[in-house]
């Protein structure tokens, strides 16, 4: 009982390090997969338009909006949202900064700022704070005003 | 000092039959049970048990395991610290933390068939199922120890060589005996030689299990905070914190347990099993990791009642005293001390008024599943062998059955043989109810088709538990009240309590909101066991809605501009003591709350160190069919002093719910071990509960004594249901075949061999 | 979102074919950071969407002495995190690290920005200026058409049913040679242009007088401007060959832009203001590649 | 009476910045939004909306659409019930139901584009979305008034009929002027006569949203007993519980409200939009409901700040004295009556001592989204003017900004210009300190030669602060960690700065309290997360439960010890015998000796605060602008504010920022572009210009503390003040930089360049 006249379509990519392997409409962005789907909702949606940078994961190494990028197009690929920055020994130095210096109020944008700048400290280890406030333009925060994420990211980047 | 209570009779909430509050999500399917918890990132774990009952455990390798496609993770003993060597109440009884975490997971001896020796956490159920199976363990078996008589015997090998048990106050090493002790009173032997005629037969019992139908399960994650979510369902939120601390040796207070709802227990899901093996594979894991055991780990790898051999003796005068008594009660403790062999010390003839008494009791280790409680643990084992030998007596002297009951019952001020005397309490109405029961007073036909029929009565005893609650409540503007209450509830205790309230409150009961918080959101509560929850967190609820009256009463004097003294409540409505203009209902004045302050809101908490005991008397009409040794049930009356019954459906449905278990721990339910300790019928087929087929409809009597301890008279009532049966079963097959059968179940086998050595073939 | 098929060919003939087979109701896409956005706004409704990025030829990258060619998937980031580009193309790169923001430019490419044809595009100017050339391919064969005459009206261009941009090829800029691309935006990141402009210029040996200029305006027309040139037409009249390097010079050339602007009051800026920033914008630009260009003498 | 305190200086948990509560969940992703709810059987729900800004809705026709398959309900107007006249107080201003049901779902007029028709649930969110499009309806559009000036006009169409407007008390019918009110203070007239400079401005804003990152939501479930459970994002349980139930016409305690994390509100998450329509989806399609606005959805129908006119005159004596002023402040209220005239009407001149004044407000209702508070809502359009008049005057006299202010600041005593006498307040220490500021006293960096002008601006600005109802539950577990249960949701880090208030009370460390948020049947009511209420009002039922608990406590000391309570002392956290020294035990170690002294111990604590204690700030603004394109970048800002006790320091810095931030959006780019038909052109986060991180420098912050006497640790709301400056302070620095004074913002790159082109004409 459904309007779908287009078939799901096979997904077989590795999310967090991990194979999976998930059936999704062809239409369906990697966002939508992600929260319906595979179940993981740390990435969240604020605008659906590439504008806010929520929805940010990692896509082969490269940071990603994920709501423009159809599910379909993550076969083969390597897919890290916030859910893996952990690791069983604990925080990622990023998060753990973050909590330290304050740097979240609400808390909707940090999934998106924390795998973005994973993404500017993975290849630029010592960045400057213009780099940093260039690189997470895309990352749009109400609460804050960036001050403390910007001081969070160099903290993390000495750590 | 404990406060008493003159019991009101024109109760308008206690005594009605409301719908249950949880009732719609538990009949559409909504409710959510431990099982169905769904967390992202849900991993699942799954357990590699031992094949041997008694073996040492030489290696373990999970290499084959780790490396398989999907696998997040293994875990041995080595994952758990060492845990501290002292003993934790779990609400029925005492349990040692190191040898509970032993149980949880074998260190270098698997103790009986299924203890757990590693576990594994994957992707999905089937790929751990598979993962288990690829951890190699090299095991040096052991001789096995099978019942107490092995246990005992000279060269009996020792399951915990460096035990050393306490036999009377005295420390003594190498033996599978780890606890001894004796209660007496007067002199026996002096009874005995007071005696015209004495009875002394001895019993045995298999080990029985709970049989409830969920599944133990736990999903647990530990986060990057060291802090431990664990969503299990349980008979004790509070009692799963504590114990999984213990064993995993953190603070209690970094453990949070969301409540979820629970698929029966019956004492059976008091102790944790599976929380701090999803904890540790979590934490090794980062991921959520959920368990759920199949039933044949339930049966093998969870507590059951213990089994066990019990010898009575009593001697009476022929003027229908007992003069003396003695028993000697051995229980198969398990693979860890700590049977309910004290328990049934204090009820195998706590029925009876006796001067000269004798108990000698022994918590025997075997290798097989740690025992834990079932439903008035002890008590049904004890009542088998006491009441048969009372029903002998009788049989023997030729008198009724009732009357030598009622002449010997313990009543106020009787002394227990363990010391106490009872304050107020009912075995004599009850018994008296009994003579006046239909049942009792309708003659049994013969069958008509050569089958033969009988009737037994027997009695029983149970001392529930009162133990820590609280409640809070608060009042919204229309004048519903919200509360948060820390019971699981099993049966109904949700409205059990909100009724509590409600008649304090002068509300109707579904005018108050029961909901149960997880143990970060409500004061230390015990668990969900001993027959306590209607009578202690029902306490507390009566505590908390007094408490809100009073501050209601300041509210209302707020509004009136008078004094608070002059405010007065009853029935419900407030009223100013000099001005009659003045009257409020309790919805009214919850409606005009603004502006005379903050939310109206209370709080409370208990701590009952006495409950009010409870006794009960069952009658039972069977039919042996001689040829098959097949027995039927074809009448059962259940009568009970239950203090005051609450919501008097739910009531019923503990006396009928009691009597069905005894009736199928009587007739069919055993462990059918092999001579190597492993368990041959671990499954709901071989493993015989009754069907709805099996049973006729259960009547019931309540008869209500008030308990002068609780504001309403409550007692407990869902443990004593389950002493008489096997009592009462037993004598009714007696009568039915003129055979004793001392050895339970009576199950056909033994009736047909029984009765061909009686007609001696 | 009407519901459509996703297919991910790995030769352009493959995509071609389903190209053919859709016409209007298909769409390839790169980055897709316009053609979804567009699609979950209601313009149109797609039954397939051709994701290109598994075709060699669209991935492909080569700068050699004959000049730059780079396919019409590649990513804008692949051509600034690229030393030897960024050196030799800079016009090109001002305006690839600025489409969007970081997320946006790991996926987006200057193919795409080019197929999507909107007026206020950042990366068709820099092309235009840089006198690239569009190698499409389609149902029946293929063929080249210069960035300048690449977009017809806002959102359409030249490409036929079935035909596709493979790739991208610019010629290498002779000694003398320098570039650049500035936009106005009221932020200084994630905005569409209120206003923008890319010049060109290729000095003489002395550094002192221009040979030749190009100046490509943004966001103030209905498809991208090339002061001097009607699309499709042979004429173009430079509007700096011949003259010197000056103060006066360039901001005539300002002027002469401000006058081939024709811009529209909206949202994002009035007609007047962009008058006034193409003027702005192209003294900058002019200013800028003058530098560059003496740097490469 | 109101309590106050003598508070202390220097405090032992209180001012320290521990980490947050729910850190580890949002840092990991973990924390649950109300768009990550699942639940069995959900199913999701799109909203048609008006594409026209005013018409009259002839017929909706559902029937394709309910044809579609996967569709399984729908609703319109007509779904809910007739609420004529029905009105409730929400803490910030009073709600009128017929037209709060009217914005929901419209019933006889579409009054602004995006304004709901109907909506449709159905088995998954694309198939909803597919749905809505087959829903016919006939609209009969209107010319339509998006602006004061158009809904004013004489030949204004008029919006609601039924609106009785209120003219200074006279009835005032088919109008779209809703209300005028009027307050005077002196005769301001005479005073104008004593000024020897008098200015007069006018000031036009356009209208602005919050812009908070997480879309509206809202999972609602209607279910067989009546009942109605919720889950949302919102920034009040217990308002959008009250607001629910009104429009629904139900008893509240028929719905339970369970807070998720919220994504930002800022004033624009209380009222409610979605939760009443999946209400009543779920009742007819027997399924759990979801529903999450997109982007356009939010921009274009939720509750923005109004945009409107403000018009200042102030005159000024020659030694510096401000004699008289006068303002009126046109507000536009959206689609129904309802702006922040109120609020805007005490913030005009509530930085100033002013003899002689008179404010008229006027609150218009034009076709746009209904406005909601927005963060001080009205004190930054009234700021922009007063601020800027000031600026003005102070130029032409050549006066110092500081000291003019100074001279003319509030402080205690002063009467406000709508009437009420300030307590303390710490204007003139907010002052100083921002004359004694390193920026303040760091010379302004002259113009580079790259032609772009640099500048310097001042401005301050003033928010009243609420106390309202709030209630706190505590309980003591046997580690000494304290459970808090409270009902504000937590945006900002409330749950630390709560239990930091009750730490410091118990001599406790942060962490060892562990605050939940909970629903609206776990908590007393608890009124909603705005007004900078939170750390304030929550905070105080924090102090109240805590020193409950600590007599609670007491008791069990007492018990322990065997000592009478009136003996036992609690300082710093420790329990002592004021005549036994021996005797004393830390928290931590009498909560481990609770065993055996009664059940948990725990106390609850509520409030409802009449008035709050009001907050002052300062802000400096370096500003760099490029003369040819209009460009302004902000190089340095400093924010000055008085906190009255900074709890958690890091919190009060980042509501700080956020405030200023959001001010200098406001003040540069952000606006609504409406097209002439009346429709929001820039309903994305492209071309609704919020400043991203490379618009602005680090915000530099100086908290200064001036006690608030009426609250224990002196604490003074701090969320709301820091938005009130910055459009003034950026207009002014713009002014310093370019001598052009910008009278309507947003000051955008073009503006700026047209005003500088008129100014050199």
């Amino acid at each position: 009982m459904t309007t779908k006249t287009v078939r799901n379509v096979h997904v077989r990519t590795t999310i967090n390090g991990q194979e999976m392997e998930f059936l999704v409409p062809p239409y369906m962005s990697l966002l939508d997969a992600l929260r319906e789907v595979v179940g993981l909702t740390g990435t969240k949606e604020g605008c659906n338009d590439g504008n806010c940078g929520a929805c940010t994961v990692d896509l082969d190494g490269r940071i990603v909006d994920s709501c423009l990028v159809l599910a379909p197009e993550a076969e083969g690929k390597e897919v890290n949202t916030i859910e893996g920055m952990a690791t069983p020994q604990g925080l990622h130095p990023l998060q753990q900064a973050f909590l330290e210096e304050a740097a979240l109020q609400c808390g909707i944008c940090t999934p998106g700022f924390l795998v973005a700048a994973k993404g500017l400290l993975d290849n630029e280890p010592d960045p400057d704070e213009h780099r940093i406030r260039h690189w997470l333009a895309g990352n749009l925060c109400r609460c804050t005003g960036y001050d403390k994420i910007v001081r969070a990211v160099e903290k993390a980047a000495k750590a | 000092m404990v406060a008493i209570y003159e019991p009101t009779q024109d109760l308008k909430v206690v005594g009605t039959r409301p719908i249950r509050h949880d009732g719609y999500d538990k009949v559409t399917g909504r409710a959510l049970y431990g099982a169905d918890v769904k967390v992202p990132g849900l991993i699942w774990g799954e357990v590699l048990r031992s094949p041997h009952a008694h073996a040492r455990i030489k290696s373990i390798d999970t290499s084959a395991a780790d490396a398989m496609p999907g696998v997040f993770a293994t875990m041995t003993h080595a994952d758990l610290p060492m845990a501290e060597d002292k003993d934790v109440d779990v609400g029925e009884g005492m349990v040692n933390v190191r040898r509970h975490a032993v149980n949880v997971m074998a260190d270098d001896k698997a103790l009986y068939k299924g203890h757990v020796v590693a576990a594994v956490a994957a992707i999905d159920r089937n790929t751990a199922q598979e993962a288990a199976r690829r951890i190699e363990v090299e095991y040096e078996p052991l001789p096995v120890v099978n019942n107490v008589d092995e246990a005992m015997a000279e060269d009996a090998p020792l399951l915990h060589p460096d035990m050393h048990g306490n036999h009377l106050g005295q420390q003594i090493g190498g033996t599978n005996v780890a606890g001894q002790f004796r209660h007496q009173l007067g002199d026996p032997e002096q009874g005995f030689a007071e005696s015209d005629l004495i009875v002394d037969r001895t019993f045995t019992l298999p080990m029985v299990h709970q049989g409830y139908i969920e599944l133990h399960n736990a999903t647990a994650f530990w986060d990057e905070e060291d802090r431990i979510t664990i969503w299990s369902s349980t008979q004790g939120a509070f009692g799963v914190r504590s114990q999984t601390a213990g064993i995993l040796k953190i603070d209690e207070s970094n453990i949070k347990v969301n409540p979820v709802e629970i698929g029966g227990g019956f004492g059976g899901k008091t102790v944790v099993y599976l929380p701090p093996v999803a904890a540790v594979l979590s934490k090794k894991a980062h991921r959520p990791v959920k368990m759920v055991m199949d039933r044949t780990s339930v049966f093998e790898g969870s507590g059951p009642a213990p089994g066990g051999k019990i010898r009575v003796k009593i001697g009476v005068s022929n003027d229908g005293k007992i003069k003396a008594a003695e028993a000697d009660i051995r229980f198969e403790a398990g693979a860890f001390p700590g049977s309910a062999v004290s328990a049934g010390a204090l009820c195998v003839l706590a029925c009876y008024d006796i001067p000269h008494v004798r108990i000698d009791g022994r918590d025997v280790l075997v290798n097989k599943p740690k025992s834990a409680a079932y439903r008035a643990p002890g008590s049904p084992q004890v009542a088998f062998a006491s009441e048969q030998v009372v029903d002998e007596i009788c049989d023997r002297m030729g008198w009724d059955k009732l009357q030598f009951r009622l002449e010997n019952a313990s009543k106020q001020g009787t002394r227990r043989a363990d010391g106490p005397t009872f304050a107020r309490v009912g075995l004599v109405e009850t018994l008296e109810a009994a003579r006046a029961s239909d049942h009792w007073n309708t003659p049994l036909e013969k069958s008509g088709d050569g089958k033969l029929r009988g009737r037994g009565i027997a009695s029983g005893y149970w001392m529930n538990g009162g133990g820590k609650s609280t409640c809070d409540l608060s009042v919204s503007d229309d004048g519903i009240v919200f509360m948060n209450e820390g019971s699981a509830d099993i049966g109904g205790t949700r409205a059990s309590i909100a009724m509590q309230a409600a008649e304090v409150l002068g509300i109707g009961a579904h005018d108050v909101r029961p909901s149960i918080p997880d143990t970060d959101s409500i004061g230390f509560t015990g668990v969900t066991g001993g027959s306590r929850t209607t009578y202690a967190t029902g306490y507390a609820a009566y505590q908390a809605a007094t408490e809100l009256i009073e501050k209601l009463k300041s509210r209302a004097a707020a509004l009136w501009g008078i004094d608070p003294e002059e405010v007065d409540f009853s029935d419900g409505v407030f009223s100013s003591k000099s001005d009659p203009e003045l009257k409020l209902g309790f919805k009214d004045l919850a409606r005009r709350l603004d502006g005379t302050g903050g939310p109206v809101t209370s709080t409370a908490s208990v701590d009952l160190a006495e409950a009010g005991n409870s006794f009960a008397v069952h009658i039972c009409d069977l039919e042996v069919d001689p040829n098959t040794g097949k027995t039927d049930v074809i009448r059962y009356t259940a009568l009970q002093d239950v203090g005051k019954a609450v919501h008097p459906a739910y009531v019923e449905g503990q006396m009928q719910g009691g009597a069905v278990q005894g009736i199928g721990w009587t007739l069919n339910e055993e462990y059918f071990m092999t001579e190597e300790g492993v368990m041959a019928n671990s499954s709901f087929l071989d493993y015989r509960m009754p069907t709805s087929l099996d049973l006729p409809m259960i009547d019931t009597i309540m008869v209500e004594v008030p308990n002068p301890l609780h504001p309403f008279g409550v007692r407990g009532v869902a443990e004593v249901p389950l002493a008489p049966p096997l009592g009462a079963v037993a004598n009714a097959v007696t009568d039915a075949t003129g055979t004793r059968f001392t050895d339970a179940p009576i199950n056909p086998g033994k009736i047909v061999a029984g009765l061909a050595h009686e007609n001696g073939a | 979102m009407h519901p459509f098929e996703y297919v991910a060919p790995t030769s352009v003939e493959g995509a071609v074919k389903v190209l053919g087979e859709h016409g209007e109701r298909a769409r390839p896409i790169a980055g897709g950071t316009d053609v979804l956005v567009q699609l979950r706004g209601g313009r149109y409704e797609l039954d397939a969407i051709v994701d290109v990025k598994n075709i060699p030829e669209l991935m492909q990258i080569r700068n050699d002495s004959d000049g730059l060619e780079f396919g019409a998937a590649v990513a804008c980031y692949q051509l600034y995190e690229d030393p030897g580009i960024s050196a030799e193309y800079p016009g090109i790169i001002d305006a690839a690290s600025l489409i969007g923001g970081i997320q946006i430019q790991s996926r987006a490419g200057l193919g795409g920005n080019l197929c999507n044809a909107a007026p206020s595009a950042d990366g068709i100017g820099p092309l235009i200026v840089y006198k690239a050339v569009a190698k499409i391919t389609g149902p029946n064969g293929s063929r080249e058409v210069a960035v300048e005459d690449f977009c017809t009206a806002p959102g359409r261009t030249v490409l036929q049913r079935g035909e596709l941009v493979v790739s991208i090829s610019v010629p290498k800029p002779p000694k003398g040679f320098g570039a650049a691309y500035e936009r106005f935006i009221p932020r200084n990141e994630m905005d569409i242009a209120v206003a923008g402009v890319a010049s060109s210029v290729q000095l003489d040996s002395s550094g002192h007088t221009f040979e030749a200029s190009r100046i490509a305006l943004a966001s103030v027309g209905p498809t991208p401007i090339l002061c001097g040139y009607e699309p499709g037409s042979s004429g173009y009249d430079d509007p700096l060959a011949g003259k010197s390097v000056s103060e006066d010079s360039i901001a005539a050339a300002g002027k002469l832009a401000r006058g081939s602007a024709s811009p529209i009051n909206d949202m994002r800026g009035t007609i007047e203001q962009r008058r006034h920033l193409v003027d702005v914008l192209t003294r900058r630009t002019i200013g800028l590649a003058v530098e560059r260009a003496r740097a490469a003498l | 009476m109101v309590a106050t305190f003598e508070p202390k200086q220097e405090y032992r948990v209180i001012g320290t910045r521990p980490i947050r509560h729910d850190g580890y969940d949002k840092v990991t992703g973990r924390a649950i939004y109300g768009a990550d709810v699942k639940m069995p059987g959900m199913v999701w729900a799109d909203a048609l909306r008006s594409p026209h800004a005013h018409a009259i809705i002839k017929s909706v026709d559902t029937s394709e659409a309910e044809s579609l398959p996967g569709v399984l309900a729908v609703a319109t107007a007509a779904d809910m019930p007739a609420l004529e006249g029905k009105e409730v107080d929400l803490g910030e201003g009073t709600v009128n139901f017929k037209w709060a049901s009217d914005n929901i779902l419209a019933s006889d007029k579409a009054l602004y584009a995006g304004h709901v028709i109907a909506a449709v649930a159905a088995i998954d969110r694309n198939t909803a979305q597919e749905a809505i499009k087959r829903i016919e309806v006939e609209y009969e559009p209107l010319p339509s008034a998006t602006n004061v000036a158009e809904a004013l006009a004489d030949d204004a169409p008029v919006l609601l009929l039924d609106l009785q407007g209120n003219d200074l008390g006279e009835k005032v019918s088919n109008t779209n002027m809703a209300a005028h009110n009027r307050h005077e203070l002196g005769n301001p007239e005479k005073g104008f006569e004593q000024c020897s400079l008098i200015v007069e401005r006018e000031f036009t804003m356009q209208m602005v949203h919050q812009g908070y990152i997480e879309p509206h939501n809202a999972t609602a479930f209607w279910d067989e007993e009546d009942r109605i459970r919720i889950w949302t994002s919102t920034q009040g349980a217990f308002p959008v519980r009250k607001q629910t139930a009104g429009l629904l016409d139900l008893d509240e305690s028929r719905l339970k409200v369970t807070p998720l994390e919220i994504g930002g509100g800022f004033g624009g998450k209380i009222p409610v939009y979605l939760e009443p329509i999946a209400a009543i989806l779920s009742r007819k399609s027997g399924r759990p409901v979801k529903m999450v606005m997109d982007r356009k959805n939010v921009f274009e129908a939720t509750g923005p700040a109004p945009g409107g006119k403000v018009r200042v005159k102030i005159g000024v004596d020659d030694n510096g004295k401000i004699i008289a002023a006068t303002s009126d402040i046109y507000f536009e209220a959206g689609a129904y009556p309802g702006s922040a005239v109120g609020a805007a009407e005490q913030c005009v001149f509530a930085c100033y001592d002013i003899p002689h004044t008179r404010i008229d407000s006027y609150d218009v209702v034009v076709n746009k989204p209904k406005s909601a508070a927005y963060r001080a809502p009205g004190s930054p359009q009234v700021a922009m003017a007063t601020e800027s008049v000031v600026d003005e005057i102070c130029e032409k006299k050549g006066w110092d900004k500081i000291d003019f202010r100074l001279k003319n600041a509030a402080k205690e005593g002063t009467r406000r210009a709508d009437g009420p006498i300030y307590p303390r307040i710490g204007l003139i220490e907010t002052l100083e300190a921002s004359q004694k500021s390193p920026h303040w006293n760091a010379p302004l960096d002259p113009d580079p030669d790259n032609g772009r002008k640099r500048g310097r601006g001042i401005a301050a600005g003033y928010w009243f602060n609420v106390g309202l109802k709030s209630a706190v539950n505590l309980s003591v577990n046997e580690d000494g960690v304290v459970s808090l249960v409270e009902g504000s949701t937590d945006i900002g880090g409330t749950r630390a700065s709560v239990a930091m208030q009750a730490a410091e009370v118990l001599g406790l460390e942060a962490h060892e309290v562990r605050p939940v948020v909970a629903d609206t049947e776990s908590i007393g009511y608890t009124d909603v997360t705005g007004g900078s209420r939170v750390c304030y009002a929550t905070g105080y039922a924090a102090f109240i439960a805590a020193n409950n608990l600590a007599d609670e406590m007491k008791k069990r000391a007492a018990m322990l010890w065997g000592i009478d309570v009136s003996d036992v002392h609690f300082q710093d956290g420790v329990f002592s015998s004021k005549t036994d020294p021996e005797l004393n035990l830390h928290f931590r170690e009498l909560a481990g000796k609770l065993g055996d002294t009664g059940g948990a111990v725990t106390s609850t604590g509520s409030v409802d605060l009449e008035d709050a204690g009001g907050g002052f700030g300062v802000h400096i603004a370096d500003v760099d602008v490029d003369p040819e394109t209009g460009k302004t970048d902000v190089t340095r800002y400093t924010v000055v504010q008085d906190a009255g006790k900074a709890i958690h320091p890091a919190y009060v810095e980042g509501q700080m920022q956020g405030g200023a931030v959001q001010g200098i959006g406001w003040a540069l780019n952000e606006e609504y572009y409406m097209e002439n038909d009346g429709v929001m052109a820039n309903s994305t986060f492209l071309d609704y210009r919020m400043p991203t991180s490379l618009d602005l420098p680090n915000i530099e912050t100086i908290i200064v503390e001036v006690p608030n006497p009426i609250h224990p640790f002196g604490v003074r709301g701090v969320g709301e003040v820091p938005i009130a400056p910055p459009l003034a302070t950026v207009a002014n620095a713009i002014h310093d930089a370019v001598g052009v004074r910008l009278l309507e913002t947003p000051m955008k790159a073009g503006n700026i360049v047209e005003a500088l082109e008129k100014e050199n004409s």
